[in-house]
């Protein structure tokens, strides 16, 4: 029984709407699992500039406010185990998910950011079997997200030596930023065929492709509402056609529901994964319905779908 | 004097000192031996503080030389100098400004040291000063500070002191104060010590100086024993000619309508000239500032503003020092020729050059950065900026701080002149001999006026009474 | 004023060097489109940079740090206000500029009134105009009206939209500052304060005035990059902080106030852009691009100051 | 008049005492041992900081890059000086002259700090991705064991940061250099006057900076146990509003070494203040904006009260 515990969420970056849309959905899952008597509290932390140090003193203050689990989307997979450790020391139960941490004593519910980016190219030699160039967006330079997803997209591309990376640039995960980057490094490539993306930036990079007055290429898209609008209007023009690869938002409340299962003393291995959410030409319709305006697709998870993705893994 | 006969501190043999075109010192050559007490007088510009930076070391010659006969540099020769502008380091003790020059003292516990010999050398040079050796430097006042460097520049720190040099150390003292230090350099000199005096106060350089050397234009123009001068020799020497100032105050009562008055007593009618005396440091700044900032407004502008201000410490108060002279003196005055927020330009130039004239700035283009004035004519620079502007009141905090005999004599003809057709003048000066001048004086003691006298009972001895507690039977 | 000293030289010098380099990659190919590219993105730049340079101008200690989180909320509130609705892009500009000139009177309200020290005042703001604009709209990205996203994205005499406005703004900041008596009394205020204020100068009105201006910038800024970019994001403006300043100090405006460089805002505002192009061009990674632009920075610091001592 | 002195450190003094009052009262748990080595031990690499900060504020510059030069120590302690001690030291080393030579060009080519810094930190930046591309690498053993040793009485938090409070205090306040140093910020000119070497002091404080600036680094690896390029940005902004909170002054030399470590201390700690509020997600980053206006509006208190004496 945890009708008498305490979860709470530590998660350490606001400002963009895929960070928004988790909160809410753990807000909304976290409500009504107090409501139900589930848990006694489920309380969201947020901090706001994507920084370890402060990250690690707010899981210390949750152990000092006596949670008895911690939800983690962490910003470092490392920086943070000083902490983590202190809180599994102090007898807390931290389960990661999306940013997880490499200490051992948390639970981690990753998703395969490495497989995600090879899945792009894969996709790519699918539609392009001559191959060609392609231009890759990356995010944040120096997180780990960003250099796992490159690492999977150049890994694809050693598998299908039809393609070739031409150019490289950050668009920190910001629209602007994106579409900015790729403007200034378009005049300086040649024809491109397609985009790899980390997702969130490729109508940012279809702006700058359209400014520069250059042929649309292959654009693999993330899930913001408007690239997926943006995909339904070309599509709709001229049967354009690509894939939207990305992880749910509601993965937070996945992370919930197993957190209050390792409470409740089920036996839970220390790693499970989520698939990623896929959108493809088919499915484009039904999730742009589902999705709200100037939000991002989601999916949310519920107790029965946290006990799926636990036995799976056994 | 000259049984001192003995190897000279230093020699200067034909030194020059150029600035691009600027011929601040041109050749001048001058020995400095032990028991000289050297009064170095002339005009602002004259190349005086240029001087003292060539001998202590802080510029190199252009050419010429200059020698320390019984030492390998400045410091070994104990030259110490006490600067125009004050340069102690303002977040720092009275005993830590100590520490700075005084590199010998070392140690975990260098401070009591410190302090003792900082009290010391103001306890001999200033008795009776009050100034505490752990006070940060920041909350003393300028004449405060001024003793302070003083006193550093006496203190032995380690050697002894041979030559002083003091730049316009009476600038901001009173009179008393200045007095205490003209007896501990006299004093010094007949122990053997050296110093060169400079002032624009000729009465003090006639009381303290065995010689007095004259430097005009960068040249040494006269050099005598001070009793083959006399003042009016003395001023002719430096070039100016002075106007007659054997003139008696006018007749007051033929003023306008009163046009100031302060909660604390202080009073002004048109046309009138109100001096401000009183020992330093008593709150007669402060009053002028008070008094200055509650006749214009931070946030309104005033086409037509009700006071204009002429600061003393200049570098604090007053100088602008990115821009050009023009732009320096234009700055209060803009609003007056302004075309739909706009500047007009030519009407600037104008006003430049008409003060450039009336007030005698000494540089040949008034485009020309401020800071390339010497100290004495950027403070006729901020002369120029108030009387430039229209305002009815004029308020001068000590205005004539490094200003020349000369200058001075041309700057009260005009203050009188603008007084005659209307404009009001509240003046506070820490020469008696200025405050004098006025048609009425309001003496400060702790901050409270003390007496206010007119006519035939602003004498000296009057003011000196008003300034100093007078033990009452009561 | 004088013909030699132009400390904004090198920003231009740097900007077509840069430029040029890329070309020799692409041997000439191009150059129009980069050119187009730069004087896009650097609009933005010059916006916000003119900005803090009239707040560098008053004086050590004087800049503005909420930048971002005001270009964020204006646009916010500004895109939430038209709803994508056609003919409401003046209404927005007038949200986006009253939000602006509203946080820039905050701004100046905690500098004034609680004596707080500017560069921590406009950080401490920030974060509260951060959490405004989440809690006014949560993330969602609402579009720019259409027509007002073919003005942002489009272009007038072959020149983009954007870099028009810029470039209007920055004339009437030149003229202003080199001819008028509030441009006067704000390069006064920046060499010190406290003469100025006993020259007569009405100090507290300059300083409130050109905290407004900048929030106000900052607001049409985020207003013209959300239509710009598709609608506004909650990271929108993060990159404009140390651009900012960025562009004012390789600009030639000296960082000890009471001087100020429009032309040079302009220079470093495209060399900024281009820089980075460049370095992606020549496939630098993120590590080098960085070393490099910082290297550059210094580098046109270094040759514009002993420029200046030499003149 | 040595009252003044004196006030300057009773106001963050009583801003940390009021703050940890009320963290008592929200939170009892955190009135214990243990409580106060979870409140305190992530403000030790702060405190650090922020004393390299202040060396720099003391000679009227500021430092832009300091949060970045932090990350490049960490980052080099997480992988070099761990896996090749000597080589890794070497580095540190480097990195403390290089910070020294900044200061020396600043001042010989007159060039403005804010700037130069500005440009540094893309530098920093730039080496500490060459290092770690993402995050990575481990704290040596010794550091681990250091920054989590449980000393007698009092956490580790609490005495490093009296320990820093205390020698920074002697070095710069107490020691004659210090006092030349403090002097270089109040008027340059006449300490190079009394014939001291400007452009070798100022390269002393900076030099000062980037030897705390390494100890931030170090401490911080010791305490999250890895380091990533992006690990320390927030010190930048954080350590110039500890130097202020602290009483220190942006120009004229005025700091204070212990004021900087009690308003790094403070600054942590209203962080978890706000933390124990449990407040809406959406107001918690502008609650950490109004409980640093709110902190800093003490100053004015004090400083009205003290005009007032
Ligand atoms: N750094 C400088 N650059 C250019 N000109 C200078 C500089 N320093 C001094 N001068 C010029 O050299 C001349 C002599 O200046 P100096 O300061 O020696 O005069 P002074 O006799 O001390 O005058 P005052 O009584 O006003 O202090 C002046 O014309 C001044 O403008
Ligand atoms: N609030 C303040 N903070 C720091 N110093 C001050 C303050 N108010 C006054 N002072 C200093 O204290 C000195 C004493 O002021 P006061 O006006 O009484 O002296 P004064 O002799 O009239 O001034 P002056 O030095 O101009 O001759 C001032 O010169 C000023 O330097
Ligand atoms: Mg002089
Ligand atoms: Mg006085």
């Amino acid at each position: 029984d945890t009708s008498g515990k305490r979860i709470a969420l530590s998660n350490n970056y606001a400002g963009n709407s895929w960070r928004q849309a988790m909160l809410q959905s753990f807000e909304d899952t976290g409500k009504q699992a107090v409501a139900d008597g589930a848990v006694a509290a489920a309380d969201a932390y947020t901090t706001s500039e994507n920084q370890a140090t402060e990250q690690a003193a707010q899981i210390q203050n949750m152990i000092l406010q006596g949670y008895d689990a911690i939800v983690l989307n962490a910003a470092s997979p490392t920086a943070l185990n000083g902490a983590v450790k202190e809180a599994c020391d102090a007898g807390v139960t931290v389960v990661s998910f999306d940013g997880i941490v490499t200490e051992p004593c948390a639970w981690r519910i990753a998703v395969d950011f490495a497989a995600m980016g090879k899945e792009e190219v894969d996709y790519l030699a699918t539609r392009l079997p001559d191959g060609g160039n392609l231009l890759e967006i990356r995010g944040l330079a120096g997180v780990f997200v960003d250099d796992e997803i490159s690492k999977g997209i150049h890994e694809g591309v050693a598998e299908h030596s039809q393609f070739e990376i031409v150019g490289s640039v950050h668009g920190d995960w910001a629209q602007d930023v994106a579409q900015k980057a790729v403007a200034g490094i378009l005049p300086s490539l040649p024809d491109i065929v397609g985009v790899v993306t980390q997702g969130g930036d490729g109508y940012g990079a279809a702006q700058a492709f359209k400014a520069a007055d250059r042929p649309t290429p292959l654009i693999v898209l993330g899930n913001r509402q408007d690239e997926l609008q943006w995909w339904a209007d070309q599509r709709d023009a001229n049967g354009y056609e690509t894939l939207s690869l990305s992880i749910a938002p509601g993965v937070a409340s996945l992370a919930f529901w197993v957190a209050q299962q390792v409470l409740e003393g089920a036996e839970v291995p220390k790693d499970l994964t989520v698939p990623f959410l896929k959108i493809t030409q088919d499915t484009l319709d039904a999730s742009l319905a589902t999705t709200p305006e100037g939000s991002v697709a989601n999916v949310s998870y519920s107790l029965e779908d946290a006990k799926q993705v636990i036995a799976d893994a056994k | 004097m000259s049984d001192h006969e003995s190897t000279p501190i230093v020699t200067l043999i034909d030194a020059a000192r150029h600035f691009g075109p600027v011929r601040a010192l041109d050749g001048v050559s001058l020995i400095v031996t032990p028991g000289d007490c050297i009064g170095l007088v002339g005009h602002n510009g004259a190349g005086k503080s240029t001087l003292v930076n060539l001998i202590n070391g802080g510029l190199a010659p252009s050419s010429g030389d200059i020698a320390f006969p019984a030492a390998d540099s400045a410091r070994q020769a104990g030259v110490r100098s006490v600067f125009q502008e004050l340069s102690l380091c303002p977040n720092l003790t009275v005993a830590e400004n100590l520490r700075i020059s005084h590199v010998a003292l070392k140690g975990p516990n260098w401070r009591r040291p410190a302090r003792a010999e900082i009290v010391q050398s103001l306890d001999t040079i200033f008795p009776g000063h009050g100034i505490d050796a752990n006070a940060e430097v920041d909350t003393l006042s300028i004449a405060e500070r001024q003793m302070v460097e003083i006193a550093i520049g006496f203190s032995p720190r380690g050697s002894t002191a041979r030559l002083v040099i003091l730049d316009e150390p009476t600038s901001s003292l009173d009179a008393g104060i200045s007095e205490q230090l003209l007896v501990h350099v006299r004093r010094f000199c007949t122990e053997g010590g050296a110093v060169i005096f400079i002032s624009h106060m000729l009465g003090e350089v006639f009381e303290v100086a065995s010689r007095i050397v004259v430097l005009k234009d960068g040249k040494v123009v006269a050099e005598r024993p001070t009793d083959e001068f006399t003042r009016q020799g003395l001023v002719d020497a430096m070039g100016h000619v002075a106007a007659d100032n054997g003139e008696a105050a006018e007749i007051a009562g033929e003023f306008g309508p009163e046009i100031v008055r302060t909660e604390q007593g202080l009073s002004a009618r048109r046309g009138e000239i109100v001096g401000l005396s009183g020992l330093a440091g008593h709150g007669q700044a402060e009053a002028l500032a008070q008094l200055y900032l509650s006749r214009s407004s931070s946030w309104h502008p005033d086409r037509s503003p009700g006071a204009v201000f002429v600061a003393g410490d200049r570098q604090r108060d007053g100088v602008l020092p990115l821009w050009s002279i023009l732009r320096n003196i234009s700055i209060s005055a803009l609003q007056q020729c302004a075309k739909r927020g706009l500047v007009d330009r030519a009407a600037e130039t104008r006003i430049s050059d008409t003060w450039k004239r009336r007030i005698g700035i000494r540089t040949d283009d008034m485009t020309n950065p401020i800071l390339s004035l010497s100290g004495g004519n950027q403070q006729k620079v901020l002369f120029a900026r108030a009387l430039a502007s229209s305002a009815p009141v004029v308020i001068m905090d000590d205005p004539m701080r490094g200003v020349d005999v000369g200058t001075k004599q041309d700057v009260y003809a005009m203050i009188r002149t603008e007084a005659a057709k209307g404009g009001t003048f509240l003046w506070y000066s820490t020469e008696t001999e200025e405050v004098c001048q006025c048609d009425r004086v309001f003496v400060f003691r702790n901050g409270e006026i003390s007496a206010e006298l007119t006519g035939s009972e602003i004498t000296e001895e009057n003011i000196l009474q008003a300034s100093f507690e007078m033990q009452e039977a009561s | 004023m004088k013909p030699v000293t132009k400390p904004w030289l090198w920003s231009w010098l740097a900007a077509a060097a840069a430029f040029a380099l890329i070309l020799a990659l692409t041997s000439g190919r191009g150059a129009g489109e980069l050119a187009y590219a730069a004087l896009s993105f650097g609009a933005f730049a010059a916006i916000v940079g003119l900005g803090q340079m009239l707040v560098i101008t008053l004086g050590p200690g004087n800049v503005d740090l909420s930048i971002p989180a005001t270009m964020t909320l204006a646009a916010t509130l500004a895109l939430k206000a038209m709803g994508s609705e056609p003919g409401t892009a003046l209404l927005g500009l007038a949200i986006a500029l009253g939000v602006g000139a509203g946080a820039g009177l905050a701004n100046y309200a905690l500098i004034f009134l609680l004596r707080l020290p500017p560069i921590i005042a406009t950080l401490a703001a920030s974060l509260i105009y951060q959490s405004l604009a989440i809690w006014s709209n949560r993330g969602l990205r609402i579009k720019p009206p259409t027509g007002l996203a073919d003005f942002a994205t489009g272009r007038f005499l072959g020149l983009p939209n954007v870099a028009w406005v810029a470039l209007a703004l920055a004339i009437l900041v030149w003229v202003i500052l080199e001819r008028s008596i509030w441009g006067r009394w704000l390069l006064a205020s920046g060499q010190n304060l406290r003469a100025a204020r006993l020259a007569g100068v009405p100090v507290e009105l300059v300083r409130a005035t050109t905290y407004v201006s900048v929030a106000t910038f900052a607001g049409l800024a985020g207003y013209l990059l959300a239509s710009f970019s598709g609608g506004a994001a909650l990271n929108m403006g993060a990159e404009y902080l140390l651009m900012s300043i960025a562009v004012v100090v390789i600009g030639g405006s000296s960082i000890a106030g009471g001087n100020s460089n429009v032309p040079g805002v302009w220079g470093a505002a495209l060399f900024m852009f281009l820089v980075v192009s460049m370095l992606n061009s020549y496939g630098a990674g993120a590590g080098a691009r960085n070393v490099l632009t910082g290297a550059i920075i210094i580098a046109i610091v270094i040759a514009a100051s002993t420029r200046r001592t030499r003149a | 008049m040595n009252f003044l002195a004196r006030h300057r450190i009773i106001l963050p003094v009583v801003s940390l005492a009021v703050l940890l009052a009320a963290t008592f009262y929200m939170q009892p748990r955190a009135m214990s041992y243990f409580g106060l080595n979870l409140l305190f031990n992530l403000a030790v690499p702060i405190a650090l900081a922020t004393i390299a900060q202040m060396m720099i504020i003391m000679v009227n510059d500021i430092d832009l890059s300091l949060g970045t030069f932090v990350s490049l120590a960490a980052c080099v302690t997480a992988t070099f000086l761990n896996d090749t001690p000597m080589l890794g030291l070497l580095i540190l080393v480097a990195l403390i002259l290089s910070y020294a030579l900044l200061g020396a060009v600043i001042h010989a080519l007159e060039l403005p700090a804010i700037v130069v810094t500005l440009g540094m930190s893309f530098v920093w930046g730039g080496l500490a991705l060459f290092i770690l591309p993402s995050p990575g690498g481990s704290s040596p053993d010794w550091l681990r064991m250091l920054m989590t040793v449980k000393p007698p009485f009092a956490p580790m938090a609490v005495v490093a940061a009296i320990i820093i409070a205390a020698v920074t205090h002697l070095l710069i306040i107490r020691s004659g250099i210090g006092t030349v140093l403090r002097g270089v910020g109040g008027n340059a000119r006449s300490v190079e006057r009394a014939g001291w070497p400007v452009i070798r002091l100022k390269a002393l404080a900076y030099g000062l900076a980037g030897l705390f600036g390494v100890l931030a680094g170090m401490a911080l690896v010791g305490l999250a146990t890895s380091a990533d390029p992006n690990i320390a940005l927030r010190y930048t902004l954080l350590s110039i509003a500890g130097v202020i909170l602290g009483g220190g002054e942006f120009t004229g030399g005025k700091v204070s070494p212990t004021g900087a470590v009690i308003g790094a201390l403070t600054l942590t700690l209203a962080a978890s203040f706000l933390s124990f509020m449990r407040l809406s997600p959406d107001w918690q980053i502008g609650a950490q904006g109004a409980i640093l206006i709110l902190v800093l509006t003490a100053r004015l208190i004090f400083s009205r009260k003290g005009a007032g004496a």
